[in-house]
């Protein structure tokens, strides 16, 4: 088991080349030119020349993929192109907000998905859970900002319980940092609720149905432990991995939640530096994240063997 | 007890470049006026004024010398010098046009002492004091001849200015927000504000500017007085903001922006000049503007190439734009020239709320007069590297796209990008245009104001009956603040000197 | 034979149903699946409910629990537990008194424990629920039943999952979970039914104990009548949802009645070995120093090995039987799983037709699948739950190019011959009774024509007049085709009956092997004494209702 | 009756799922309004009053107006017509998206769960797709391929593969430990049969969930999309751009995100329900709860 946890952990190697090959390509596939955004609309040609001449930009690919894994492996993530500033401290200052809602994300999630999926399993074709039921379909099919919107107006605006916007980071302390995270997180807990919620249900019909459920009630266990003790530890794999993947797509950043919350994270950042082509941020941005799926696809698939014996790698 | 006064303004866009010669971005442009000081600026009439330093003019027109005033620092202390000026002149001109221009004609630029500048010319050039003076695409800012010594097309990394204000570099964070101090040594001139120039007072501690994509959040942030200031607002969000008797909606300065339509001469069909003519015939300047502002309150329609409300905007010929379009007209046209089919692709910006609406419009108006048109829509980043290739449509290339400016930076046509007709060294859109070139060199030798609007005039008309342009029409996009904020100077650069917080 | 004659008229009742029916409500015809079952247990007493396989037994136990599939529902009559009617309890009163007064014994143990849960926890869980002991207490308690039901290793087995277990030892947990709370009725559906007879014995003494004890009402249903001979007082015939007859086990035993009570108890198997048939065909399974190591595990330390099977030879010859018998957690069912290479083996040569299979790639194996097949000791686990009985049965023969309406005939066919009805093949497993899975999976076996079956408890859950009709089927495919069979069992009679060869395990090793007729009568290990001596009703001649009258196996020296 | 073969296995579910008794009225209205829904947006183009393309920015963000029963958006173009061929590309992409990667997930997903070798190197190259951001990949699709909807399609869909590849290896790693498994493998079934025949079925109730799931969120990512100009045309109607672009003017007009969003809601409401109703009807133990 400690073999395999650094094997996966030495995996993160290939994965990342694997990632910077192809983030390098991609980015020589998509047309663009940080030299146009940095000069404006004036600029002339011969200007924009030479600004890509001073950037490196005119380097063949090759060179300048090398350069910059040369400059990784000295640690150096390199500089922004477009506000000369180090990739890495702006990645940092980014990093902290997402992190902290996406946490605060999958706990509220999970805090409420949970009880509801067994609960409408366990109700199965109930007015529960029709209502769970309607209430995910709610949550996939509604675009995130028109509940961001809604939360914002009322508990913002009308009742004046939490700021419009923001982000206070943890450090601010505890209550700061909720007082502004609690909007966003809410909003995008909608979703995440729903397709937990959902895929709980799912499997815990499967569960519910199986001989030792029936021990469990033989043992004289109550219905609230028979679904949580025994039931849902069976149903959990699936529920993990959506979970799991879930953390792993916030940690990438959300931004329409980051835009309508003016949250200074991850996601906009990479939007930001795609739509400027400011390639040394999108390039350690992608290779910081894929490195961030690994550890949280390491961390399920731990989970697994932690919640389901018969599973082992 | 003492509290820290801070204006939280919310600007069009997210400051991420900190050159000012680099980019013409106005951002960056208005980040600029925050920290660095200029050596003349405009005022209200577009009259260059003093600021850092005032100048005489020698008889022959060709020596400039400027003098600094007393007292000015730069933000770690040292002293303002005529080699720091200098120094910046220099690398301003290297990549601003106007610059170019002047430079094509000095002799020599040099600081004489620590206070004077002496600036010689091969010839005279009238315009000298409005280009040095401009207030917007690059103006010439002054900084610490060590930072000016970066070349060009390198950026600058230290921000150590000359302005009012002081950038807090711990704070800022790219795209996101930036923080400026008060600089408690600078000297402000005595002179009351005016545009840009004039005494540069300031009334607070701090001013923070946030960015906030979503305009809605900006709004409703202003509502619930977590920010002080919105320099854009989307004019159909105003009723959001009507009720509220803390907030106050107005247009800051009456001039505003410029939209219009740039045609590419080089493929067809936009080489056959009847098919551009029949392009512009086609469109209603209105329709465009309602789309794209909503509420006529806060757009004009305005014919002039070099815009309305300057001193030489002239609207002759362009009645079919203003006056909700000529589609008979455009069709004639398009039946004359034997117009093929030939598809106009139209490059369509999505990820930019101010360029968004109005190729949906024109493709639509353009459609309706006969023109099979191709609206690809692409990002921003994409377009601006599109525009600049000079490709059939087919193999990567364009016919059209659509852009906005400040008026000011189009009212003059010299400066006015559009007016350019030397081929491959115009603008994108490359026209080959004698006339244009041959119209700006009388411009340029016209002796007064009155010879200057002549010309002007017949720019106008040579410039839409060439369809060098497509004017669009004007519009100002109006600012909110919360009431505690005062003393807002009227100006097309919105700046933070002169402005109070109530308590 | 001495058969308990102890009346306890005087006791008072602990459990009693009256006129108990059970129906299919949702079922077209609502059939019937309970006809007005009375049964009544007093304190102290065992009462045997044996019959025919899909008769009713578990239902029955199943409705005294108040745990009905959803698809059945009680029509009539009445449960009563100590003078209260049970049915209408709210679940919160049932659920107060199930594991604490009544407890019960499921009868496939490996669906019935709860796979991602440690046994010891689902053990203390029982106390969890109804006591309010510390947890120490809890587990001291835990681990002295488990020491109680004779478990092995008792501290490795306390911390680990079911799928780690044996057959016998899951079963010996569910048996420690019912009897850890003395309830005052135990219900126990075949509770020995994979146990190896050492240790069945051993079970039932720690039930009579209780018994004695507590004043324990059991209800125990089993088909073993040697079982039945040993500790019932009272015994209930079932057939088809009904009593047909019931009385005092001597009686019973003795003075049958009904015509099906005679026909079950002729069916009982002989002690005494079978003839071993000519050993004249070629060799098809060679096992050869067969080892199996269970790796340990666990996420950062190392959990402890078992060592299996331990240097395991043997050969079979074509036509012929081969038992394996031993204690449970003896290895049996791992040789199965690693001739069947379900399992790697650690180390060791398997030769099936001459070729070595013990190295071969899942894809090489694949021809040779078709030669091996097997019976599973869980029939539940081994039927895909979403599958109708008829796509089960034709899979293996449409993967070796039968064509489908052919297969669909022979499972038909072969349905019948298992004795279970041609309807039954649009059924779900779930919607039989264990022993008629068990029926379905070994049809499933047989119908490959496999050249070796390996039956692991294949028969064990059966009543004995089905288990006869299979185990003459089996002999019947042997004579016409020549299939060998290796055959686990723990039940001595069957393995007279059926087995050329035997060979004994314990501890993962051969203790003893030999021609069926010297190792059961004449064994040369202890432990193989040990075992025969165990074996429950030895002298009692159930196809004769009366005692033995020639002894016709050595007794211990 | 006994006599009858049970038809071509395969098609097994699906005829059981058609012919049952439990099938209930929740299931039955949504096979109704999805196909209501279907018909709706085929037939669009000769429902809609008005060609969705047509302005008239002088008449924007009207309320109800003449010959515009749910008024005009922001350019002055007739909702109701914008609304109903809204659905068409909608409809495309988020099914084509949600069907390509449960597909993909699936194939890959189970081979990557039932063979212990294969496993880690497919996952680590789905932990690398993952990492690939949607709008860089439709930004260089669609300077390959120029702007398609199959560009889009393919953006949106690569990554939530590896989201459902995840999905189905956790089923399939569990659920291959079954005896019921081993006793295919003991039977000869080939590894692509007990895949699909044993294995599939237990990874379709949780891929259905994060099927609609996708079909959802494709919908309203592609609108993302082409509003940083990566996707479909925004001057083409689809639900999500609608509702895209109403953002703005969410509070003046908010029947801009209602409309599409109610439909692209019945939408998903009724695909779910009839999901369940299939997986409860894959169940047999199931089929009898469903009383
Ligand atoms: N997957 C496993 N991991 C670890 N140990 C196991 C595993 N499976 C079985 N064992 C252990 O191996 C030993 C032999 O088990 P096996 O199932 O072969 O016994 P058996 O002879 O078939 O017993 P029974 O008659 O009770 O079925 C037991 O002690 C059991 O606990
Ligand atoms: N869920 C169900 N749906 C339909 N029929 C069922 C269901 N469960 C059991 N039955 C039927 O009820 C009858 C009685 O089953 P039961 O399990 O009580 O038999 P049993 O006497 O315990 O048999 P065995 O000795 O084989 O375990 C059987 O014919 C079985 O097919
Ligand atoms: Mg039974
Ligand atoms: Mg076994």
């Amino acid at each position: 088991m400690l073999g395999y946890i650094l094997r996966r952990i030495l995996a993160v190697i290939p994965v990342m080349l694997l990632v910077a090959v192809f983030v390098f390509l991609l980015l020589r596939l998509t047309p663009g030119d940080p030299a146009a955004i940095i000069a404006g609309d004036m600029a002339t040609p011969a200007q924009l020349e030479r600004i890509r001449e001073a950037m490196g930009l005119n380097q063949p690919l090759h060179v300048q993929f090398v350069s910059w894994v040369g400059q990784l492996l000295r640690g150096d993530l390199g500089t922004s192109l477009i506000s000369s500033t180090p990739v890495a401290g702006m990645i940092a200052e980014r990093m902290g907000p997402t992190l902290a809602i996406a946490l605060l994300t999958i706990l509220m999630s999970v805090a409420l998905a949970i009880p509801m999926g067994v609960l409408a399993a366990w109700k199965h074709r109930s007015g529960a859970d029709y209502a769970v039921m309607t209430f995910s379909v709610l949550g996939f099919s509604v675009p995130v900002f028109v509940t961001g919107y809604i939360l914002i107006l009322v508990f913002s605006l009308k009742l004046g319980w939490f700021p419009v916007q923001g982000y206070a980071p943890i450090s601010s302390g505890l209550g700061a940092f909720l007082h502004n995270a609690f909007l966003p997180a809410l909003t995008l807990t909608t979703i995440y609720v729903a397709l937990i919620a959902r895929m709980t249900r799912a499997n815990m019909l499967e569960v519910l149905g199986e001989d030792y459920i029936r021990t469990a009630r033989a043992k004289g266990a109550p219905e609230k432990r028979v679904l949580f003790r025994h039931a849902l530890r069976n149903a959990a794999v699936p529920i993990l991995t959506v979970i799991g993947t879930g953390f792993a797509l916030l940690i990438g950043g959300v931004v329409v939640t980051e835009t309508v919350f003016n949250i200074p994270g991850i996601g906009r950042l990479t939007v930001d530096a795609i739509l400027a082509r400011d390639y040394p941020v999108i390039q350690a941005m992608i290779l910081l994240t894929s490195f961030l799926y690994v550890l949280v696809n390491l961390i399920i698939d731990l989970s697994y063997t932690f919640f389901d014996p018969r599973i082992r790698y | 007890a003492w509290a820290e006064k801070t204006v939280t303004a919310v600007m069009h866009s997210g400051l991420r470049v900190l050159d000012p010669v680099m980019t013409t971005a106005h951002i960056t442009r208005d980040h600029a006026y925050m920290i660095y000081d200029v050596l003349i600026a405009q005022d209200s009439d577009f009259q260059p004024q003093p600021q850092m330093a005032d100048w005489e003019i020698s008889e022959d027109g060709k020596t400039y010398v400027f003098t600094l005033r007393d007292g000015l620092t730069f933000h770690d202390g040292e002293p303002v010098t005529a080699t720091d000026a200098v120094a910046s002149l220099k690398r301003w001109a290297e990549n601003d046009a106007g610059g170019q221009v002047i430079m094509d004609r000095t002799e020599s630029l040099e600081a004489t002492d620590d206070k004077t500048i002496a600036w010689v010319l091969s010839e005279p050039f009238v315009p000298m004091l409005n280009v040095l003076s401009k207030q917007s695409a690059l103006p010439p800012f002054i900084m610490p001849a060590r930072v000016a010594e970066t070349p060009a097309d390198e950026a600058i990394t230290d921000y150590t200015g000359s302005g009012p204000f002081r950038f807090v570099e711990e704070e800022f964070q790219p795209g996101v927000s930036v923080t400026y101090e008060k600089y408690d040594d600078y000297v402000p001139r005595d002179e009351p504000a005016d545009w840009m120039a004039g005494g540069k007072h300031v009334n607070v501690d701090k001013v923070k500017w946030v960015n906030m994509p979503d305009i809605q959040t900006a709004v409703n942030a202003l509502l619930g007085g977590e920010i002080d200031y919105i320099e854009q607002l989307q004019v159909d969000l105003l009723p959001l903001l009507e009720g509220d008797p803390n907030v106050t909606v107005e247009v800051r300065e009456p001039t505003g922006m410029q939209t219009m339509t740039r045609l590419n001469f080089l493929h067809p069909p936009f080489d056959d000049p009847k098919i551009r003519q029949a392009a512009l015939a086609a469109i209603s300047q209105e329709s465009v503007l309602a789309a794209m502002i909503g509420n006529p309150e806060y757009y004009q329609i305005c014919g002039a190439v070099l815009g309305c409300g300057t001193p030489l905007g002239s609207e002759t010929d362009a009645s079919t734009l203003t006056e909700g379009g000529g589609m008979e007209k455009a069709k004639a046209l398009l039946e004359e020239a034997g117009y093929d089919g030939t598809p106009v692709l139209l490059m369509a910006p999505t990820d930019l709320v101010a360029l968004a609406t109005q190729p949906v419009v024109v493709s639509q108006m353009l459609r309706e007069a006969g023109f099979n048109v191709d609206m690809q829509q692409m990002d921003w980043q994409t377009l601006v590297t599109r525009r600049a290739g000079q490709a059939v449509p087919a193999e990567g290339g364009w016919n059209m796209f659509i852009t906005n400016w400040m008026v000011p930076e189009i009212s003059n046509p010299i400066s006015n990008p559009m007016l350019n007709g030397r081929g491959d060294d115009a603008w994108f859109g490359w026209p080959t245009d004698e006339t244009i070139e041959q119209l700006k060199a009388d411009y340029i030798a016209a002796e007064d104001e009155a010879g200057q609007k002549e010309v002007s005039e017949e720019i106008q008309t040579h410039a839409i009956d060439n369809v060098l342009l497509v004017p669009l029409g004007q519009y100002s996009l109006p600012q909110a603040r919360r009431n505690v904020i005062t003393g807002m100077i009227e100006s097309p650069v919105p700046v933070f000197w002169n402005i109070e917080k109530a308590e | 034979m001495r058969f308990k004659t102890q009346t306890f008229e005087t006791s008072p009742v602990a459990l009693e149903t009256a006129k108990l029916s059970v129906n299919l409500p949702d079922t077209p015809g609502q059939p019937q699946v309970l006809e007005s079952i009375d049964v009544t247990i007093r304190q102290g007493e065992t009462v045997c409910l044996v019959g025919e396989s899909g008769s009713g037994k578990s239902v029955t136990s199943l409705a005294i629990m108040g745990l009905l599939p959803e698809a059945l529902k009680v029509s009539k009559g009445r449960i009563n537990l100590q003078g209260r009617d049970l049915l209408p309890l709210s679940q919160a009163q049932m659920r107060e008194l199930r594991a604490a007064r009544v407890a019960m014994i499921f009868q496939e143990p490996m669906t019935a424990l709860n796979p991602v849960l440690r046994v010891g926890d689902q053990i203390m869980e029982v106390m969890e629920l109804h006591t309010n002991y510390p947890a120490s207490e809890r587990r001291s308690r835990a681990i002295a039943i488990m020491e109680q039901v004779h478990l092995p290793d008792v501290e490795r087995v306390f911390r680990s999952y079911p799928h780690q277990l044996s057959g016998g030892q899951r079963q010996r947990i569910m048996i420690a979970m019912a009897l850890v709370l003395e309830p005052v009725l135990l219900i126990a559906d075949e509770p020995t039914t994979a146990l190896d007879v050492t240790t069945q014995q051993q079970i039932l003494s720690l039930i009579a104990e209780l018994q004695t004890n507590h004043g324990t009402a059991v209800l125990f249903i089993t088909h073993d009548m040697g079982v039945v001979a040993e500790i019932a007082d009272t015994v209930y015939v079932m057939k088809h949802g009904e009593i047909v007859e019931n009385g005092p086990v001597e009686q019973i035993l003795r003075h049958p009645q009904a015509d099906y009570t005679r026909k079950l108890l002729s069916s009982v198997p002989s002690l005494s070995p079978r003839v071993a048939r000519p050993e004249k065909g070629e060799v098809v399974l060679e096992v050869e120093s067969l080892d199996k190591i269970y790796g340990g595990g666990g996420i950062l330390k190392k959990l402890p090995q078992t060592h299996a099977a331990k240097n395991v030879s043997f050969t079979l010859t074509r036509g012929r039987t081969l038992g394996i018998v031993g204690e449970s957690g003896s290895g049996k069912s791992t040789v199965a799983r690693c001739i069947m290479r379900l399992i790697d083996p650690t180390s060791g040569r398997i030769m099936l037709d001459g070729h070595n299979i013990a190295g071969l790639s899942r894809n090489a194996l694949r021809p040779h699948r078709q030669k091996l097949q097997v019976v599973f000791q869980d029939p539940m686990r081994s039927l895909n739950p979403r599958w109708t009985v008829a796509e089960s049965l034709i899979e293996g023969p449409l993967n070796y190019g039968t064509r489908r309406a052919d297969a669909l005939a022979e499972a038909a066919r072969m349905l019948t011959v298992v004795g279970l009805p041609e309807n039954a093949l649009k059924r779900y497993p779930h919607q039989f009774s264990g022993g008629q899975r068990q029926r379905i999976a070994i049809a499933r076996a047989v119908m490959m024509r496999p050249d070796v079956l390996v039956a692991d408890e294949a028969v064990s859950a059966l009543d004995v007049s089905v288990q006869a009709q299979v185990l003459t089927l089996l002999e019947q495919l042997q004579d016409e085709l020549g299939i060998a069979i290796v055959f686990i069992t723990h039940d001595l009679r069957v393995a007279a009956q059926i087995c050329d060869e035997v060979i004994v395990m314990q501890h993962g090793a051969v203790v003893e092997k030999g021609a069926a007729a010297e190792v059961l009568v004449n064994p040369a290990h202890e432990y193989t004494r040990a075992l025969i001596e165990a074996a429950p009703g030895r002298s009692w001649d159930f196809q004769n209702f009366r005692e033995m009258t020639e002894v016709t196996h050595a007794s211990p020296a | 009756m006994s006599q009858t073969p049970p038809p071509s296995s395969a098609m097994q579910p699906v005829l059981r799922a058609i012919s049952l008794p439990h099938f209930g009225i929740g299931p039955k209205i949504a096979a109704v309004v999805l196909l209501l829904i279907v018909v709706i947006t085929i037939l669009a183009p000769w429902l809609a009053p008005h060609d969705p393309l047509t302005m008239d920015p002088l008449v924007r963000l009207k309320g109800p107006v003449d010959g515009h029963p749910l008024g005009t958006d922001n350019y002055g173009r007739d909702i109701l017509s914008r609304v109903l061929i809204g659905g068409r590309l909608s409809l495309v992409i988020g099914i084509a998206a949600a069907v390509v990667s449960v597909i993909l997930g699936l194939a890959i997903g189970m081979v990557a769960g039932f063979f212990r070798s294969a496993d880690a190197i497919i996952m680590r190259m789905m932990d690398a797709l993952m990492a690939i951001p949607a709008i860089l990949l439709a930004i260089a699709l669609v300077a390959l391929n120029g702007p398609s909807v199959g560009s889009v399609i393919a953006a949106i869909t690569i990554p939530e593969i590896p989201r459902a590849v995840r999905l189905v290896r956790a089923v399939v790693l569990a659920a291959r430990e079954e005896p019921y498994v081993e006793a295919a493998i003991a039977l000869g079934t080939s590894m692509p049969k007990i895949l699909i025949r044993h294995l599939l079925p237990n990874t379709l109730a949780p891929l259905i969930v994060q099927g609609t799931y996708i079909l959802a969120s494709a919908i309203l990512t592609e609108a993302i999309l082409s509003f940083l100009g990566a996707g479909v045309s925004t001057e083409t109607p689809t639900w999500g751009n609608i509702m895209a672009e109403g953002r703005q003017f969410f509070r003046i007009k908010p029947e801009l995100i209602l409309y599409p969003g109610v439909m692209l809601s019945l939408c998903i409401l009724s695909i779910n329900l009839l999901g369940d109703a299939a997986r409860d009807m894959l169940d047999p133990r199931l089929k009898k709860r469903a009383g």
